[in-house]
């Protein structure tokens, strides 16, 4: 069977983390892992820089709104092992929703950070460049939330 | 920072560029909601023209209509229907149309094919307005008529002649190469019957800011 | 002889009568407003690419954008005396290329100068 | 730095490659600080073409949302609907027919042919060549739009698949017009590459410039021929097989040093890999079958989530669908591989002249539509 990128083993890496950053781990489904807010850089530090996870390619990141709460989505992928982990960070606060910047690890995370910021209003910090992507600077509000209406 | 340089838009001078570009942008969409009237007004009524100035006419009109010069002013999928109207199997050039001007001070016609979004509408307004006299525009595709599929898109133009007047509107998203060759023939017809006794003038200035 | 300069007369009279024709046809048209004419308001501000120019533009470049040009220039004016030169070799014999040779020299000096202070690097 | 340049004190001059600008393949604008001609920081600034395809999305049903990612990467419409199609398939559980499989494979690697070919075109059109390469590039994808109108009547957005299928079955003309186009494809590639691959100009203003290193590469996560250029053997069709491509034998081209020469080398050898799988597919197309699994129109797909992805021509280009069993996809997140590989732009562009700077923009090979989305 050729190589497949198949889901990670959200089990192992789970109580890796659980190991490495006690607490960390909100919830493990055998499609994902979500994460606190919080521990969101440590954890994903842990993931990149572990020899044998060596998540070293983050493929992307994107956010839901629940209504009730967002959802933001991170898929690294590991190029050596083949393996690829979605990555979740709950983020309750609606008025003013703040997670971690991964720049830091990632830098293909900039711009994708920019975009959710731009379209879902989530600001992340310590980015380098906090800024909407695509919408002019008056623009108000952030159409992709469930509220802005389109007309 | 050198001041000159800052346009003045409206009320507002502002040192930042995005701010002055995001409030132009702002301005553009409270002001430009109706669409602008076409340029035909020398269509209707018949006029009184001696033979001399009919001459004149058929032969400036002719020049004018022999070798427009278009402005590739691509945004979006249209845009490659256009390039592929100019490319060697559907050749514009037949038409006179030979070389695709990328600035505005050496085009006569600007065909804005593809979606216009609300950013882009101020360049949009700008590069129209450095182009020079007689100049035309042929709206291409259904996002440059009516914003098409994006029509009720929170950053999309329902509609290029909010901003600019439109001579030739070509349907089709994306219009084949043949109807747009069909929408440069009903310019020309259009430019036929343009005459020099009216003197008005083909595109008004649109609002200037 | 005077038939000679009879082409020059001719040649006079088309370069004005061309110079003419350009230059005045778009102002009678314009007079009689056969074709538009209205400069002003955006039309005259800088065209860049859709956007309002923004920043100061008369800034100091790099000098050494100037110093090319230098050099240049010398070589360009070396033409000037190299070309009535070539074409009377014969009749100036060997004395004239020997005064030219110098000429040369000269300029050779100032360019093996401007070649050894990294004039035409770019980086 | 010798004794007159440090007398003399540069000041930076500011200027935009705005959106209207020839060499940017759209409106994609580049706020630029220069030195001179050197450039000393770049701003790129997107969303002059910004429609909100995502918001949209949650707008329209399943079906009706196909014709929305036509419109995405308008060069490579074909492979928008199959990733779209296929990460609804995986969510809804749908199992496509072979022949359907098969078919798709064909188009996604004949929209691969056309993009490489404008990408290179272009490319080759920014570094001086004006008009001659594109115009027969042109000629070449004249020749594969034919055989997609053939078969779905579009020449550009084609909304040519189905979820569980495609829309329409091949005409009887279509497997001999295949047949004669890939049979003529590798002999042309050959005459393009030999007229350019040893061409000097091309060398010099492509050998070492814009050099992208693996590391940086994998960091930016870029994907697709930047990512291959750069050294990196990494295609979702060997690393994730979908649709019926583990049953195919081609090779992934790579390159060495990560420079623009590497990016255009790597698109041609994928084109001539491209029209390899085509010839194997042909011979392995079952003649008759379903080309359409029974999906209803109001597809109400299980409350959940999916990730598909698809190796598109600029990357990899995958869809994101959460959805809530109901009519309207609840969130549709698009990877734009144009989008995140413009993310390595700005790294490579500092410290380089204007003339590099297009060059190297057009090896990254974007598409306006899929970066603004």
């Amino acid at each position: 069977m050729p190589r497949m990128t198949n889901p990670a083993p959200t089990q192992e890496i789970a109580d890796r983390l659980e190991r490495e950053i006690p607490g960390s781990v909100a919830e493990r489904t055998d499609q994902h892992i979500a994460v606190k807010p919080e521990a969101l850089l440590a954890v994903a530090s842990v993931l990149k820089n572990t020899p044998e996870l060596d998540f070293d390619y983050l493929n992307w990141a994107t956010a839901v709104d629940y209504s009730s709460h967002f959802m933001i989505v991170y898929n690294v992928v590991s190029l050596k092992n083949n393996l690829s982990l979605i990555l979740k960070a709950r983020c309750d606060n609606r008025q003013d929703p703040v997670v971690p910047s991964l720049t830091g690890l990632w830098k293909g995370a900039n711009l994708q950070e920019r975009e959710i910021f731009d379209l879902m209003g989530i600001r992340f910090e310590n980015h380098p460049n906090m800024k909407r992507v695509f919408l002019w600077d008056g623009f108000t509000g952030h159409p992709l939330r469930k509220d802005f209406a389109l007309k | 920072m050198g001041i000159e340089g800052i346009q003045k838009i409206g009320p507002i001078t502002v040192s930042d560029p995005d701010k002055a570009e995001g409030a132009e942008i702002e301005l553009m969409r409270r002001t430009c909601t109706e669409p602008i009237s076409d340029p035909d007004r020398w269509t209707e009524e018949d006029l009184r023209r001696n033979l001399l100035v009919t001459s004149l006419d058929t032969v400036i009109n002719w020049s004018r209509r022999a070798s427009i010069f278009p402005l590739n002013f691509g945004l979006a999928c249209c845009a490659f229907e256009m390039i592929a109207t100019a490319a060697s199997r559907f050749d514009i050039s037949r038409f006179g149309m030979e070389i695709f001007r990328p600035s505005p001070r050496q085009a006569d016609l600007m065909i804005v094919s593809g979606t216009l979004t609300w950013k882009m509408a101020p360049a949009l307004r700008r590069i129209y307005q450095q182009m020079a006299e007689p100049k035309w525009v042929i709206a291409m595709g259904s996002c440059a008529i009516s914003g098409g599929l994006f029509h009720n898109s929170y950053s999309v133009v329902p509609g290029v002649n909010l901003i600019v007047p439109v001579d030739v509107y070509v349907p089709g998203c994306p219009p084949r190469p043949e109807s747009l060759l069909s929408g440069v023939q009903a310019l020309y017809q259009k430019i036929k019957r343009q005459s020099i006794a009216k003197n008005d003038k083909p595109g008004p200035d649109t609002r200037d800011s | 002889m005077l038939t000679d300069y009879s082409y020059v007369a001719l040649l006079l009279v088309c370069a004005v009568l061309f110079v003419a024709v350009v230059i005045g046809l778009p102002i009678v048209l314009r007079r009689f407003r056969i074709v538009p004419h209205n400069p002003g308001g955006l039309k005259a501000t800088t065209y860049e690419c859709g956007m309002v120019t923004w920043g100061e533009t008369w800034v100091q470049f790099n000098f050494r954008y100037y110093f090319y040009a230098l050099i240049f220039l010398t070589l360009d004016i070396m033409v000037v005396f190299l070309y009535p030169w070539a074409v009377q070799l014969k009749e100036l014999g060997t004395s004239a290329l020997l005064s030219i040779l110098v000429v040369l020299l000269v300029v050779a000096i100032g360019y093996i100068y401007a070649w050894k202070s990294k004039a035409f690097e770019w980086e | 730095m010798t004794s007159y340049e440090a007398m003399y004190q540069t000041e930076p001059f500011l200027l935009n490659a705005g959106p209207h600008h020839p060499s940017t393949h759209g409106v994609f604008r580049m706020r630029l600080t220069l030195d001179g001609e050197v450039i000393q920081d770049v701003e790129p600034i997107f969303g002059y073409l910004h429609r909100g395809v995502e918001k949209l999305a949650e707008t329209l049903n399943y079906t009706q949302a196909i014709v929305l990612t036509d419109r995405m990467d308008y060069l490579a419409s074909m492979s928008n609907n199959q990733a779209y199609v296929l990460s609804v398939e995986k969510l809804a559980g749908i199992k496509v027919p072979e022949r359907a499989e098969y078919i798709r494979v064909i188009m996604a690697e004949l929209m691969r042919i056309a993009s490489h070919l404008m990408a290179v075109g272009f490319l080759l059109n920014d570094m001086g060549a004006f008009m001659t390469p594109v115009l027969y590039m042109f000629r070449e994808r004249e020749k594969i739009v034919d055989l997609f109108e053939m078969v779905c009547g579009q020449r550009l957005t084609y909304n040519y698949m189905r979820i569980g299928g495609l829309s329409h079955d091949l005409p009887e003309e279509f497997i001999p017009a295949l047949q004669k186009l890939v049979d003529t494809m590798p002999r042309i590639i050959d005459e393009y590459d030999e007229l350019l691959a040893e061409n000097e100009i091309l060398l010099a203003r492509a050998r070492n410039v814009g050099i992208l290193t693996r590391e940086s590469a994998i960091n930016n996560s870029v994907a697709g021929p930047v990512l291959r250029g750069s050294g990196v053997k990494w295609d979702i069709r060997k690393a994730d097989p979908y649709s019926v491509y583990d049953r195919f034998t081609f090779d992934v081209p790579i390159g060495s040093v990560g420079d623009v020469y590497d990016r255009y080398r790597v698109r041609i050898q994928e084109m001539r890999e491209s029209t390899g799988i085509i010839q194997q597919a042909i011979k392995a197309l079952p003649a008759q079958g379903e080309i359409q699994a029974a999906v209803s129109k109001n597809l109400r797909p299980p409350v959940g989530e999916v990730y598909g992805h698809v190796e598109g021509p600029k990357g990899e280009l995958g869809f994101y669908l959460v959805s809530d069993n109901s009519l309207h996809p609840y969130r549709l997140h698009v990877r734009a591989p144009s989008f995140i590989n413009l993310g390595a732009l700005r790294e490579l562009l500092i410290g380089v002249k204007i003339a590099d700077a297009s060059v190297i923009f057009g090896s990254i090979d974007i598409c306006m539509g899929e970066v603004d989305r």
